[in-house]
């Protein structure tokens, strides 16, 4: 793969053809508008553009504002390497190119001169725009509409950006409240292994564990939910200890519970 | 077309797009010179004889307006609000968010105590309904945005509303949020809600609650 | 006077009294019930055309105004509206042209890196809006004029967009480009080759999807 080169001495006939512009970088947004000013040049058809004329007279211009010591952007530099690397592409006998090149450098030249047609359609678009007749410029509505309102009700106001504004607000009001979540006060197994214990000898047929479970007391203390987890853990504590049975119709169904002890 | 008939043109188009009543002397300023504004005047007031707008005089000026007895036309409607309250488009947005999202969950971020005043507006308009039920205790209805929520904001789906990313491409989001700021996906699928009309079969996790509030 | 006459002068001082386009269902909502409004509509075009005022369609909707031809003599209603900047207007046009388009693809068609300011002084005229969200990698947002901008530059639809159809014929308003298109993007050079210079800031379009995908 050859190095990128500045075609210099093409740049240079380029400029002595008269065809170079001032150089006055300023008054470029980004390598694709110079590029576009630099084709109208050629007072052709944007999409029968020369690319290697194109890449001679950028060239040529960047060359001048670098001689001139404007500081180039990096993407008029990454530009002119790329269009350096194209026009040889363009310049290689047909032969000798690569099998595995991707694109051919004709292709990808048509592109370019796409690419730079569409910028040149769209300022055409916006000075079309601009020239049409525009409200309070060239066409003017009722200076003095009647005092009684006639609104359109179709439209209500509202769009995105204000519904994102909408959603904001309350959020970020919420960031000076501080969240801090209760911690949740559980029923140690220690005390429903006790609490099981002591009725064991009333459990001699089987009881629902729901039964068994405290229930919770109003207000602070354990949820019920806990009460029931851990008497559960602490049943089947036991069943491995075989202190007690326990057993469970079907998926989710009731479990109960029994001592194993039974007289 | 004639001259005396461009003049009346411009006399028509100056009239018209005037904020107040123009004098013949007004009209004379802006006119090209030794234009003939009474026959021009004279030419649109019988133009306008008996059309919906016509051209009166009022003192020494003139000015256009809708005919008498069309006045039954324009008192009828007055202006509509088509604006959202503050309430009502927060709690839009956090509807369109959230869903589904409870009426609690809803008070609880926008940090205000009632929200149903801006939940009727919005049921009103439309733009929200209620989409089921929460499967916790009390089991409180949820809410979420309607198809004329979507095609208001020209969304093709939930999936479609701008998010962190956006919002702060939009500058809207400060740089003193709250650490770990996020905006959940309205889109995502929600597995703690059934739908509005209960279900018959009783699902494990509900018969857990329920048991809680039975008698034992 | 005919019936089909009544409702023209009915519509005619509907329009003149209103301070904004309407619709034809706000006329609808104002009219006798089973008014024809498309052919009042019409017959007031007729009329109207040529006139110092004329009668035009908004996008849905219609609203009298001065004939352009008569700039010239507006100068004291004239309203210099705030002068949009050379890229905010080519934003616009892009926008416009291509609609719904996301910023990535304004940026490439502008060979610029950056668009957000202009989409925002554009979204502070109303003239676009936030549409919806592409259906491709990092869903980005979608942009697209409003109603605003059809009222603005006068168009009846954005078929009326000046050079519309040619440019569609031409191909010009495709946003599939090639590949190989995103020239001079120095991650197209190829591996074994060094570019003459890193470019300083990120790639767009890495960067947006970037954010994109951020935990949310």
């Amino acid at each position: 793969m050859p190095q990128p080169t500045l075609d210099f001495e093409a740049a240079t006939t380029a400029a002595d053809d008269g065809e170079a512009l001032i150089v006055d970088i300023d008054g470029y947004e980004g390598p694709l508008d110079l590029l576009l000013a630099l084709a109208r040049n050629q007072k052709v058809d944007l999409l029968k553009l020369s690319i290697s004329k194109l890449a001679d007279q950028y060239l040529a211009f960047v060359r001048e504002a670098r001689r001139l010591r404007f500081s180039l952007a990096a993407d008029y530099l990454v530009m002119a390497a790329w269009l350096a690397f194209l026009k040889s592409r363009l310049l290689l006998p047909r032969a000798e190119r690569p099998a595995e090149e991707a694109a051919p450098a004709e292709a990808v030249a048509a592109q370019l001169a796409f690419r730079i047609a569409k910028l040149d359609a769209m300022r055409r678009a916006s000075e079309a725009l601009k020239s049409g007749p525009i409200l309070r410029r060239d066409v003017f509505t009722r200076g003095d509409p009647e005092a009684i309102s006639i609104v359109s009700r179709r439209r209500m106001d509202g769009d995105l950006r204000g519904l994102m504004a909408a959603y904001v607000q309350p959020r970020a009001r919420d960031g000076d409240r501080a969240y801090r979540p209760q911690p949740m006060e559980s029923y140690r197994l220690d005390d429903a292994r006790e609490r099981l214990r002591s009725f064991l000898p009333q459990m001699t047929a089987w009881t629902p564990l729901t039964r068994v479970a405290p229930e919770s007391a109003s207000g602070d203390g354990p949820s019920r939910a806990s009460f029931i987890a851990s008497t559960l853990s602490a049943g089947l504590e036991m069943v491995r200890e075989g202190e007690i049975e326990a057993r469970q119709l079907a998926p989710f169904a009731e479990i109960y519970l029994r001592s194993a002890a039974r007289a | 077309m004639s001259e005396a008939d461009g003049i009346a043109r411009m006399i028509e188009a100056l009239l018209f797009a005037a904020a107040e009543p123009l004098s013949e002397s007004d009209l004379a300023d802006r006119l090209p010179a030794g234009a003939d504004i009474v026959a021009g005047l004279e030419m649109l007031r019988s133009l306008y004889a008996g059309r919906g707008v016509e051209l009166v005089r009022i003192g020494e000026r003139w000015r256009f307006q809708t005919a008498a007895d069309l006045a039954f036309l324009m008192t009828r409607e007055r202006q509509e609000s088509r604006r959202l309250s503050r309430a009502a488009h927060e709690t839009l947005a956090i509807v369109a968010y959230h869903q589904p999202v409870t009426r609690a969950e809803i008070e609880a971020i926008r940090g205000v105590q009632s929200s149903s005043g801006a939940l009727d507006i919005l049921l009103e308009l439309k733009l929200v309904r209620m989409r089921g039920r929460r499967r916790s205790p009390g089991r409180p209805v949820t809410w979420g945005t309607t198809e004329t929520f979507l095609e208001h904001y020209g969304l093709a789906s939930l999936a479609d509303l701008p998010g962190v990313a956006e919002m702060k491409a939009a500058g809207l989001l400060s740089l003193d949020l709250p650490a770990g700021f996020n905006v959940p996906d309205p889109s995502a699928v929600k597995p703690d809600e059934d739908p509005l009309d209960a279900p018959e079969t009783p699902q494990f996790h509900l018969d857990y609650l329920a048991s809680d509030t039975e008698p034992t």
